[in-house]
């Protein structure tokens, strides 16, 4: 969708580009070290608590190539977490079928690439999305539909669903819709893979980068904070 | 495990050789239904910005945002709609009072999120912002018949047109309270009639009094910005019902017969304690000049701030045009004494038969009080301006109508023509029917360009009264036995450049004789300035037909405000209202400047 | 085996979790084996589950909490998204909740209208579930066949109501509009073709060796457990009990309606799967009366007074509806306000995916578990609204 | 022929069989989804998924043993294939078979898997453990008949060697395993549904019941180098089957008409069934091929 | 239902009788006699079935009502039992040993709205809700779209109404 033309907004590209500044919260002891503050004192040791770190990418032209490889063939999580899971079946099934754009679900966060945001994400959702989207393995894109996803749509008073989900992971592409039709969906999952061969889809990194702004947005929801700061 | 139960699902492959399920939704999208509630359309034009799909929307995805400056019937704002809050439920389109809100069967709208925020995204004012679905025929449109709002008014009883013509009693018989009940629950609060409404009454908050039955609050909300609701509630123009937002579709509120419905519940003895108008007096004169609508109007709200307040009356009556120039029918004395006595009631003094100029010396008022508040309104008829137009017989429709409340009488014989269009035409000629009288209203233009109430010209129909249209008066002469003849050309409609509406021309040699008793003229009336003169007056300035004024009504005497018909030019009960109001705030703020 | 039969204590079996003898293992809500969006928590010895918790609560969302602060005509776009693959019983619910409460009666098309509606919805959902059914037991071709299937119920609903999932179609006081041109012969020719997938189905699903194999005896309902959980639906019709809301309380036009209450006597999961489809015959069989008797023309809806300032008198009320899973109920009270004192949805899944699924599963191998729970016809999201 | 000119033909061979493979993955992905009334991914899409795999950036690692476990897949994999003659006659695609290469193919067939079971279990996800000992239970179970089968096989040509066997078989059609062993050949074919993991012996890496089986922890390039190995493993197995039953091939056409059908026999059953239950496998397993192929084998050796 | 409730009404201290329509009716019981009313419709007037259970927060009277409704597979009759409990302590005796569901709907009335019924499994473990620490949020003193403010982050909206747009832009200083 080419046509639809969204004014920039120079403001916030700036505010993009430049981390945040690393305010250390309590929860960090330091730079490079995550604290996993929810954990109980013995089950520390079980995870890891090294900061995440950037990846690096290959010379440009590999990359290129990369990137289009990656586009032709998007694995994604089988994890319906709202209401818009409902039009992914009709998606992988015959109707719709979108093996034919080499997409197709996967049942473990290990060997997907794509994270499908079904619209209204419920906190206890939103700690499983967290646990799945950081297990997943980058390049990882995350494509949210739905306009619950968007701004809260018709929950916008729920104390129980979170508005805006680009606070807690990183979008890379948005279809609204409530719901959408499985064709607006593809059209997603086409931007999606646009923005994959033009090397745009960097949320992966950009999750590193922002890394402490995420997570403080996390924990100010889930108050339940019982897992590892990063989950390997 | 029999040998069938094994053999029978290889059936499977059979639809290997049937065509596919799978769609080519690849290359290009599947369009939408017909019916397909996909992204919002809006006719700019056709919408008025009244906020109700704002309203109805559960998700607060509507917001309203100024697309145009404000003007009458349109706010001047348009939806915006924010997808990230929209479920696509539609009621917002069902429910829109004009029909502006449409739906597309578009319905694709991708966003890339990472390097932008998504503060704005998904957020667009259909029609204003261009979009590709703006030309998309199909989509989501409010099915015929399919209403949330009720469009027809609920009927209001009148007398027949038969029986009404036998009397002077009140033809508007008032709604009961489950009439006003269902009446009050069709509105949908959008408030475009306040700011169309000249004296601004807060017309869904008293909407909402009678619907939630709170009678009393109702009322003090009418006494908020109108001592007369009694009366505006029988005789306004009620501009606030031509650009109701439910007009646009079906037919406006009555928010007359309501505001009458509040003032009828209540009996005039209860006035005080509901609106319990304590007065702390102040200490400052205030003269008013006429006691109309503005005049008293103006007392009202001074007295209320704590002026002590003298009206010079010329007539034995208070009222003004009110008394004089609207006939009993359409507003009995007794809802007119209703109002007027709760304004005298709050220490207010009128001196009677005082004309200024004749009784008393406009100069000596101006020494005495702080200020003056000069309301006389417009008692000049204008004339016809042809021959033999002084002849006896020919009267203007000011006298008749005074002459009636005076209870002189008046002898119109059997057939009367009336002149004019307006609503002193339309009072007279009903009146003259109500005297026993064939009328016959002879108009320039065109019968939809009158500029009389339709409601009034309708029931002048009912009550047939016979209109002749575009007919130019070119003559009075008498007839030999005594009546008079009009001799009138026929016209027909030209637009001339610039005009806002075609003027009617006379065709050549055309010329029509109708014989009557009497003619009645109503074709406006003016200003006397006759009475104008004192030094006082020598120190104001006057403009091109009147005192110039600010629209404060403030002279170029700081002392001197005027207001009513000769201020304003709708020379309408409510605008007489608002000015008398808007002055007496205006005057406050002379001797009180902080008080804002 | 000895680790399978542990100590009994106050008539409940401890085991011991900690002794290594067991895994505990999640199934979802990440997890293409669950019914939506919901976990197991399942603790197995060997391939055997010998404890089930259910976790709920994934899409909660409070709707009774949002609807104490919408008024009755905003609460109409919300309740469909309480059920997502079968929204419409939502909408009538509330819708006939509402016009009881007010007293209000709907013209006899719209009647027509809104059985059709839900019957279409029934077909739907039971397509889906088929499907799901099949592919819990690893076949995912029916389940490709019956899900592409649905669609084309989806298109039917497009063009009637303007949405695939979400229809808004039933509002109070009637349905949005008629149907309209060349609908009713693209429903025929659906309908037509859903009774031949169904034949189909009947030979690769229902008559399949292994199919068989894993669902007979699967999941046992037993008519005395029916009550005892309060199981409604197929799922108490599959041990035998005739109970269906549409002949025990019928709504609606459903008596004008000429259809027989299937059931089954075996109560495990092949019989649930068997009863479901014939239901989803039934379903194709009513939408053709309700085509062929529906009056032609007349009202489909009366205008109510203003909805923006809608007042309800006081009062309380249960309505409830036969959906794919049951009895479907809402309870509304009214304090003749504005808004809606409380709405309680009773959803089939309810009492079918907690308490019955935590039961039923304990000895189940846990291959079986997916086809033991999609055999119950959950769908989440009406547990925890 | 020297070592070194062998080993090259070796690798060819191997690139060829691997390409052969995943393309035959790609072909039957796309007859399934014709089955299942849709178009499908296109046939090079295997291929896209290995490269995709091995360009993810990062790749969590549960130590040694999980690194190894692809690795030893994967040496699996290339191992049973080095010592299947491909092309009978041919010298550059005859690998290093050698008398008794069934023995150790049987082998290497069975390395790979425990292998990957070692992995597996080292990452530690509790379905991989699950998913690993069903994996082995029925492994185990379809290793019976198979191996009957191959006996029989052994006493019927009175070789171990499967150049001799394929060899026994030329001629004429008639003379292919198929028609002279039938049974041994009925046994090996439900043995290598059980092998190819379709349906209905797919409960291992079922994802409705245990995700994706023992792989569930492998991602990017471990899962790059499995998806590798499913085509190096499965052209492997295909030929195998096609010498020994199927009377082999002498030429690369007649290799990839063979081994396609022999793969459409796994796929002409696994769109039609729903999937055993570990159990039930493997009971059916012990039942009716291990049955045919004793009695194939006692039609031999008696 | 007359009948019916004439007849209970020897037993059982029942009041607020009141009939919905043919096939529904209200009845009002003292919290003491709930579960032997329940027992006894279950087990002798073939009530066999519990739709639900449901509260309904009367914040203004202090008080819930919990409504608990029966259905009777045989008449096809729903008789909603209400039993009316103080807000400040709001414990409740389990019908877990009579219908199994009860559990659930005794562990979402404690998540929800705060009442406990001691006794019945499981009632203290969190059901829906994780990591709540706010009030019982279907309690009516809890106002969501606050917390939901509080919590969330929205997009800034800025809406006019159009009767407060017009006076600005027509009629600023009146």
């Amino acid at each position: 969708m080419s046509d639809i033309e969204i004014k920039d907004n120079p403001d916030i590209k700036s505010e993009l580009q430049t981390p945040p500044e690393p305010g250390y919260s309590e929860w960090r002891k330091d730079e490079n070290t995550l604290y996993n503050d929810g954990l109980p004192e013995e089950e520390k040791d079980w995870f890891c608590d090294a900061r995440p770190q950037k990846a690096r990418k290959s010379v440009q032209v590999i990359e290129n190539f990369l990137n289009w490889a990656r586009s032709q063939s998007l694995w994604i999580l089988a994890f319906g977490t709202g209401c818009g899971a409902i039009e992914l079946r009709p998606l992988v099934t015959s109707r719709y079928d979108i093996s034919r754009l080499g997409m197709q679900p996967r049942p473990t966060p290990r060997q997907a690439n794509l994270i499908m945001i079904g619209g209204y994400v419920s906190i206890k959702t939103l700690k499983r999305i967290v646990r799945s989207y950081e297990q997943m393995q980058g390049p990882k894109f995350v494509v949210a539909v739905c306009s619950c996803a968007i701004n809260g749509g018709m929950y916008w008073d729920s104390y129980n669903t979170v508005k805006r989900i680009d606070e807690y992971i990183p979008v890379d592409v948005y279809v609204t819709g409530c719901m959408p039709r499985p064709e607006a969906v593809l059209a997603g999952f086409n931007k999606l893979k646009e923005l994959i061969k033009a090397g745009k889809a960097e949320g992966q990194n950009l999750y590193i980068e922002r890394f402490d702004w995420y997570k403080e947005n996390q924990k100010k929801v889930i108050k339940d904070w019982n897992m590892p700061d990063y989950n390997w | 495990m029999n040998l069938k139960d094994i053999l029978s699902p290889l059936y499977v492959w059979k639809r290997a050789f049937e065509k596919p399920y799978s769609i080519n939704t690849l290359s290009k999208e599947r369009p939408g239904a017909a019916r397909y509630r996909g992204f919002h359309k809006n006719d700019l034009d056709k919408c008025i910005g009244c906020g109700t799909c704002a309203e109805i929307c559960q998700n607060q995805s509507i917001e309203m945002v100024p697309v145009h400056s404000a003007k009458d019937g349109d706010s001047g704002l348009r939806p915006k709609i924010d997808y990230g809050r929209c479920c696509w439920c539609a009621l917002c389109v069902d429910i829109c009072p004009s029909g502006s809100l449409t739906m597309s069967n578009s319905y694709i709208w991708v966003e890339e999120g990472l390097d932008r925020d998504v503060q704005e995204t998904y957020c667009y004012i259909p029609g204003a912002d261009q979009k590709p679905w703006d030309s998309e025929e199909l989509g989501y449109h409010r099915p015929e018949g399919y209403e949330l709002l009720r469009l027809e008014r609920v009927p209001m009883p009148h007398l027949p047109a038969e029986e009404r013509l036998e009397s002077f009693v009140e033809m508007v018989k008032g709604y009961s309270r489950e009439l006003a009940i269902k009446e009050a629950d069709r509105c949908i609060q959008c408030g475009i009639c306040t700011a169309t409404c000249p004296a601004h009454m807060n017309i869904p908050a008293y909407i909402k009094a009678i619907r939630e039955d709170r009678i009393a609050e109702g009322l003090k909300i009418l006494y908020e910005t109108n001592p007369f609701p009694g009366v505006c509630g029988r005789v306004c123009t009620r501009r606030c019902e031509d650009v109701c937002a439910l007009s646009h579709r079906g037919e406006a509120i009555s928010i007359r017969w309501l505001k009458r419905y509040l003032t009828d519940c209540i009996e005039s003895k209860d006035y005080q304690g509901i609106l319990n108008s304590e007065v702390v007096p102040n200490g400052k004169n205030i003269a008013i000049i006429g006691s109309g609508p503005g005049g008293l109007s103006a007392a009202y709200y001074l007295a209320k701030l704590g002026y002590r307040v003298e009206i010079f009356e010329k007539n034995s009556a208070a009222g003004g045009m009110l008394r004089y120039g609207i006939p009993e029918y359409r507003l009995p004395y007794a809802s007119l004494d209703k109002d007027i006595d709760y304004i005298l009631s709050l220490g207010v003094q009128i001196h009677y038969n005082t004309a200024v100029g004749k009784q008393v010396r406009f100069d000596d008022i101006y020494a005495r009080f702080d200020a003056v508040f000069i309301s006389t309104g417009l008692f000049e008829p204008f004339i016809i301006g042809i021959k033999g137009e002084d002849t006896p017989g020919v009267i203007s429709g000011l006298k008749l109508l005074d002459d009636v409340t005076n209870g002189r009488e008046v002898r119109l014989g059997k057939h009367v023509i009336v002149v004019g269009g307006g609503n002193v035409a339309m009072d007279a000629a009903r009146t003259a029917k109500r005297l026993g009288s064939e009328v016959t209203v002879l108009y320039r233009r065109r019968l939809e360009d009158m500029p009389a109430d339709r409601e009034e010209i309708e029931e002048a129909q009912e009550e047939k009264v016979v209109f002749c249209c575009q007919a130019i008066p070119l003559e009075i002469e008498s007839t030999s036995d005594g009546r008079l003849a009009m001799i009138w050309g026929k016209a027909e409609m030209k637009i001339v450049e610039g005009a806002k509406r075609p003027s009617p021309v006379l065709i050549e040699g055309s010329s029509e004789r109708l014989v009557a008793d009497t003619i009645i003229a109503a074709i406006g009336q003016g200003m006397n300035f006759s009475w104008m003169d004192g030094e006082a007056f020598a120190r104001i300035k006057f403009g091109k037909w009147n005192i110039e004024a600010d629209r404060w009504g403030r002279s170029s005497d700081q002392k001197v405000f005027i207001g009513g018909d000769m201020f304003n030019r709708t020379a309408d009960a409510i605008s007489a209202i608002a000015d008398g109001h808007r002055s007496a705030r205006a005057i406050d703020k002379l001797f009180n400047p902080s008080n804002e | 085996m000895q680790s399978l039969y542990p100590p009994i204590v106050n008539g409940k079996a401890v085991y011991d979790l900690d002794s290594q003898k067991y895994i505990r293992v999640w199934q979802g809500p990440q997890h293409p084996g669950v019914t939506g969006n919901m976990s197991l928590e399942l603790d197995i010895c060997g391939d055997q589950v010998i404890k089930c918790n259910t976790h709920v609560g994934y899409l909660h969302r409070g709707f009774e909490k949002l609807m104490e602060r919408r008024r009755y005509i905003n609460c109409f776009p919300i309740v469909c998204r309480i059920c997502v693959p079968e929204p419409d019983t939502n909408e009538y619910l509330f819708a006939a909740g509402m016009e009881e409460l007010m007293g209000v009666q709907i013209p006899e098309k719209a009647m027509w209208l809104r059985a059709l509606n839900l019957e279409l919805s029934r077909l739907a959902s039971f397509l889906m579930h088929l499907g799901g059914q099949s592919g819990a037991f690893g076949m995912g071709t029916v389940a490709q066949w019956t899900i592409a299937y649905r669609d084309y119920v989806l298109d039917l609903f497009e063009e009637l109501t303007g949405a695939r999932i979400y229809h808004m179609y039933m509002t109070p006081g009637g349905v949005r509009g008629d149907i309209p041109e060349g609908w009713i012969a693209h429903t025929h020719k659906v309908l037509d073709g859903a009774s031949k997938l169904l034949d189909e189905i009947k030979h690769v699903m229902l008559n399949n060796a292994i199919f068989k194999q894993r669902a007979i005896g699967l999941g046992v309902i037993t008519p005395e457990m029916v009550d005892h959980y309060g199981i409604v639906g197929p799922n108490a019709r599959c041990a035998g009990l005739k109970r269906d809301v549409r002949k025990d309380n019928p709504y609606l036009i459903y008596d004008q309606l000429d259809f027989e209450v299937e059931t089954e006597t075996a109560g495990d999961a092949y019989s649930r799967t068997c009863i479901r489809w014939r239901e989803t015959h039934q379903s194709i069989d009513l939408c053709r009366q309700i085509l062929a008797k529906m009056p032609p023309s007349g009202a489909v809806h009366i205008t109510l007074p203003n909805v923006l300032h809608l007042k309800i008198p006081a009062g309380q009320t249960y309505v409830r509806a036969e959906s794919t899973r049951g009895e479907y109920g809402y309870f509304m009270v009214s304090d003749g306000s504005e808004f809606p004192r409380k709405v309680t949805v009773r959803g089939p899944s309810y009492s079918h995916a907690m308490a019955l699924l935590e039961d039923l599963l304990v000895g189940v191998n846990i291959a079986d578990v997916a086809g033991l729970m999609v055999s119950l016809h959950t769908y989440p999201p009406e547990i925890e609204r | 022929m020297n070592l070194a000119y062998k080993i090259f033909w070796a690798f060819i061979s191997l690139g060829v069989v691997t390409v052969w493979g995943l393309t035959l993955n790609g072909i039957v992905h796309k007859i399934f989804a014709r089955v299942q009334g849709r178009l499908g991914p296109p046939v090079w899409q295997p291929f896209l998924d290995i490269i995709k795999n091995n360009s993810i950036r990062t790749a969590i690692s549960h130590g040694v043993m999980f690194y190894l476990g692809p690795v030893f897949r994967i040496a699996g994999g290339i191992g049973t294939y080095m010592f299947i003659p491909v092309l009978f006659g041919s010298v550059y695609f005859s690998n290093f078979s050698m008398s008794g290469d069934v023995l150790l193919v049987m082998y290497f067939i069975f390395f790979g898997q425990l292998g990957m079971a070692l992995g597996a279990g080292e990452g530690g996800h509790p379905y991989s453990a699950i998913a690993v000992s069903r994996g082995l239970a029925q492994m185990t179970a379809f290793e019976v008949p198979f191996a009957l089968s191959v006996i029989s096989l052994a006493l019927q040509y009175k070789t171990l060697s499967i150049t001799e066997i394929v060899a026994a078989q030329q001629g004429s059609f008639l003379n292919w395993t198929l028609f002279t062993n039938p049974l041994a050949v009925i046994a090996a074919m439900i043995a290598m549904l059980g092998m190819n993991m379709y349906n209905p012996f797919s409960l291992v890496i079922a994802p409705q019941e245990i995700p994706i089986g023992p792989p569930t922890e492998y991602q990017a390039s471990f899962l790059g180098l499995l998806a590798t190995n499913r085509g190096i493993f499965g052209g492997a197995k295909l030929v195998l089957f096609m010498n020994l039953y199927f009377g082999g091939a002498t030429n690369l056409v007649e290799l990839i008409v063979k081994t396609f059908w022999i793969y459409m026999l796994s796929v002409f059953v696994g769109a039609a069934y729903p999937r055993f239950r570990t159990e039930d496998s493997i009971r059916f397993f012990l039942k009716y091929p291990t049955a045919l192929g004793i009695i194939s084998v006692l039609l031999f050796s008696l | 239902m007359e009948t019916l409730y004439k007849e209970l009404k020897q037993y059982f201290d029942v009041d607020e009788f009141s009939v919905q329509k043919a096939s529904l009716a209200f009845l009002r019981v003292p919290k003491s006699q709930l579960v032997s009313l329940l027992t006894h419709m279950k087990d002798i007037r073939g009530y066999t079935h519990l739709v639900m259970v449901t509260c309904v927060d009367y914040l203004e009277q202090d008080s819930f009502l919990l409504t608990y409704l029966l259905h009777n597979y045989s008449t096809h009759c729903d008789l909603g039992i209400q039993v009316s409990i103080s807000r400040q302590n709001p414990v409740m005796d389990g019908i877990h040993h009579l219908w199994e569901q009860g559990r659930v709907y005794q562990r979402e009335l404690f998540e929800m709205f705060g009442i406990d019924f001691p006794g019945s499994p499981d009632v203290h473990e969190p059901m829906i809700l994780e990591g709540w620490q706010g009030p019982p949020p279907m309690r009516r003193d809890f106002d969501t779209k606050a917390y939901s403010e509080a919590t969330y982050s929205h997009r800034p909206r800025d809406h006019k109404e159009p009767e407060e747009y017009m006076k600005q832009q027509l009629y600023p200083e009146d």
